[in-house]
């Protein structure tokens, strides 16, 4: 089973010169370590910058310069400034090449479940529901399994959906797959250790097992 | 120019009244009207809305106006890191509207551009859709969704001068533009307010045309949520 | 009879302290240097200037300042540059005070129509119905009659329209009119020389006349 | 940062194809990308559909691709000052649409928004809102009108870095900044191209992610249409 660095590392290897993609907040922030230098990549934070450097040191931190998990950042150079408005303008009109976001549950269809729980406190869905109704390229960060054992890849979401029909791929715990147009899970990579058998019993949707299917590359 | 100067953040928001629509400025406690906030806890005013797309944290920005009971309603995308209001809330003494981040920044746009509706893929197929109008365009499905305008629109920018022209710094500008232009009154707050004609026309990011009021704020505290730094 | 000037001269009397306005191409153009001194407004160019200057004098022409009649321009201190979609944006949010244009016909309903002649070349409408569908207030300078006499403020407009139903006020060449929202002109000056018999002969919509109608004051 | 610099004008333009949707900035012959328009010239692409507020003047602009009869179809605002335009338009050579002013610019701007259709006041009532869908809004009427994107956009910039950031001058930005939102392919001209890393992040009206290719642009002629000057 891979951890969180390894679920972010593997979804580093489809990050492609030249994209513009936006991180969400947890794991998918975690892929920024990843990404193989000499790629020109630019990080978009949907509160506004285009551009996202490190962490500063003690004695960069602005308060006026955060991402949109609040935290405070830096700027690379060649970096743009811009509003809420702007921001959310070029993540609907698709110019935001690739979106990495994490899920509580996603169906064969490529439903995502990922911002209410019924009974839990609503904070709100934030930008996850433009996000993954506009981004051409949706890559999910996930738990295979619940801690009880339980597929949140299913048939069906349980949970109230953040958007239908979005999800392309996903990297979880003990996967990749790819999600099929007409409506399952395309099984392309086995986690290290992990066998095709574990992967089926923790699929609760349809799935495709075409072939051998080889154990992922890390590095 | 036309002065749109007041003397402080009292005089800037003293008619604010009892049941207003205001929106705040502001991504988190980035970029927010620090001192319209502390003015309108003065001024004791009751039952307002806020459209903000964050409710503050416990002690700071619009949390502090939720612990006086002075918020009615918030209209936010994402209400986390705030224990009071989740306490109101539960309790009914709270109304929320959860309003998708893109929706929200584009509302307000439209209520500032005079678009009394438009299109949106934001939440197709989700409980945020219930209720709206959908529409298919080239193959897609889209939600339509209403302007948001304000009585009173409370923004924070780095820099201002005399005739309401600011520039923002960073990503405190978020939501402050935007929201500069769907109120029926403006007020903007600056860290440093200069005379008429300092400011580079090519630069400025609100138009004074916006503003009705604008004053010097003092004492930013400028609080930072998550602190995160490069080790090195 | 009013002269052009002496139109704009009367329409520069409605300027308040504090307006934001928009001067159509020609008379209303000439409104900017009839507005009293001392009076604080600012002067909106829709293809995205707030705050027109005078013209430039030979070595301060700059073909990146014009203004929406293309005419090579100045910039007031605390001007502001934007681009035409934030321009028309508060344009159509009411942010602009006055707006002043000119018309080839005006109907009794406030229906205005200047953009089109029939069997005449079409140049397009520009900004003009945009500007008439949002402005809070609208000054029309127009002449009362045409060369052959036929009065140009009529019960039904013949021309294509711009706007319906959105004439606050006209200052034309004989008279200044308010256009009531039950459908008439209202007469409430008369030009140097006018009598109110002319005025109410070059009218064919519905005219209300009450009481004695002063002569206009233009200085 | 991301690369976007191309050698030259036809190296920017060169895959424009026949029957290509092109957007063109400027206002007049204010802020127009003469050096794309050059090269249209010289690649001798036609059938183009060209949005852009206005159409040139007869020998400068839109008027030259006009005169060599590469332009199947304008959609603009304004389309006065161009004799050869009009002959064309008669003879039925030539396609045109209208639009106002402030509804093109919106149009664009929803195009490059990814919102596909928005109510405007604009036109309602008039021979424009023919075939249009109306709602009233709160007691007045609007007219629901849809976006406008194009496969090339070309805009004229007075700044830009490597990584296709964009700094416009003056009037000349207009159309400029919505037009490279909108383009499937954007090409920006620049007058000056700086490194990535030079401008500040805080005054870049067209973030780089809107450009695919940009260049430096040479022997910017800059006509004036209308010079008026304060005799003193």
């Amino acid at each position: 089973m891979l951890d969180k660095v390894g679920i972010a590392k593997r979804i580093a290897k489809e990050v492609r010169d030249g994209m513009y993609i936006n991180l969400g907040i947890g794991i998918p922030t975690l892929v920024a370590n990843y990404i193989p230098g000499g790629m020109h990549v630019v990080l978009q934070s949907e509160n506004g910058l285009l551009g996202i450097g490190p962490f500063p040191t003690e004695d960069q931190i602005d308060p006026d310069l955060i991402n949109a998990g609040k935290q405070t950042i830096t700027m690379m150079p060649g970096a743009a400034l811009f509003s809420s408005a702007e921001s959310f303008g070029m993540i609907r009109s698709g110019k935001v090449d690739l979106t990495i976001l994490g899920a509580m549950e996603v169906s064969e269809r490529g439903d995502i479940a990922n911002w209410k729980i019924p009974g839990k406190m609503v904070k709100g869905m934030g930008g996850a529901m433009d996000l993954v109704a506009s981004a051409k390229n949706i890559i999910v960060a996930m738990q295979h399994c619940s801690k009880d054992g339980a597929s949140k890849l299913l048939k069906k979401c349980s949970l109230p959906l953040t958007g239908m029909n979005c999800v392309k791929k996903i990297v979880s715990d003990m996967a990749v797959l790819n999600v099929l147009p007409e409506g399952a899970f395309q099984l392309l990579e086995r986690a290290p250790g992990i066998s095709v058998e574990q992967i089926k019993n923790a699929t609760e949707g349809k799935l495709i097992i075409e072939g051998e299917i080889p154990e992922m590359i890390l590095n | 120019m036309i002065n749109k100067v007041v003397k402080d953040a009292h005089d800037a928001v003293n008619d604010i009244h009892d049941n207003a629509i205001l929106m705040l400025g502001g991504f988190g406690l980035c970029g927010i009207p620090e001192n319209c906030i502390s003015a309108l806890l003065k001024t004791g005013v009751k039952g307002l809305t806020c459209i903000s797309n964050n409710a503050g944290v416990d002690d700071f920005g619009i949390g502090l106006l939720l612990k006086t009971r002075q918020v009615r309603k918030m209209i936010s995308s994402y209400v986390g890191e705030n224990a009071e209001f989740e306490r109101q809330l539960l309790s009914g003494e709270l109304e929320v509207e959860l309003i998708p981040q893109g929706t929200l920044a584009e509302r307000v746009r439209a209520g500032g551009a005079g678009i009394p509706a438009f299109f949106t893929p934001a939440g197709y197929g989700t409980e945020v859709a219930e209720g709206k109008e959908i529409r298919e365009f080239e193959g897609k499905k889209y939600l339509m969704e209403h302007w948001l305008r304000a009585d009173f629109s409370l923004v924070k920018a780095w820099k201002g001068d005399t005739s309401g022209n600011l520039i923002f710094k960073g990503t405190a500008r978020n939501f402050n533009p935007m929201m500069a232009t769907a109120g029926t009154i403006t007020i903007a707050e600056v860290e440093e307010l200069v005379p008429t004609g300092e400011l580079d026309p090519n630069q400025i990011h609100t138009p004074g045309i916006f503003v009705h009021r604008i004053f010097k704020g003092s004492g930013y505290e400028k609080r930072i949520e998550q602190r995160t730094v490069t080790r090195i």
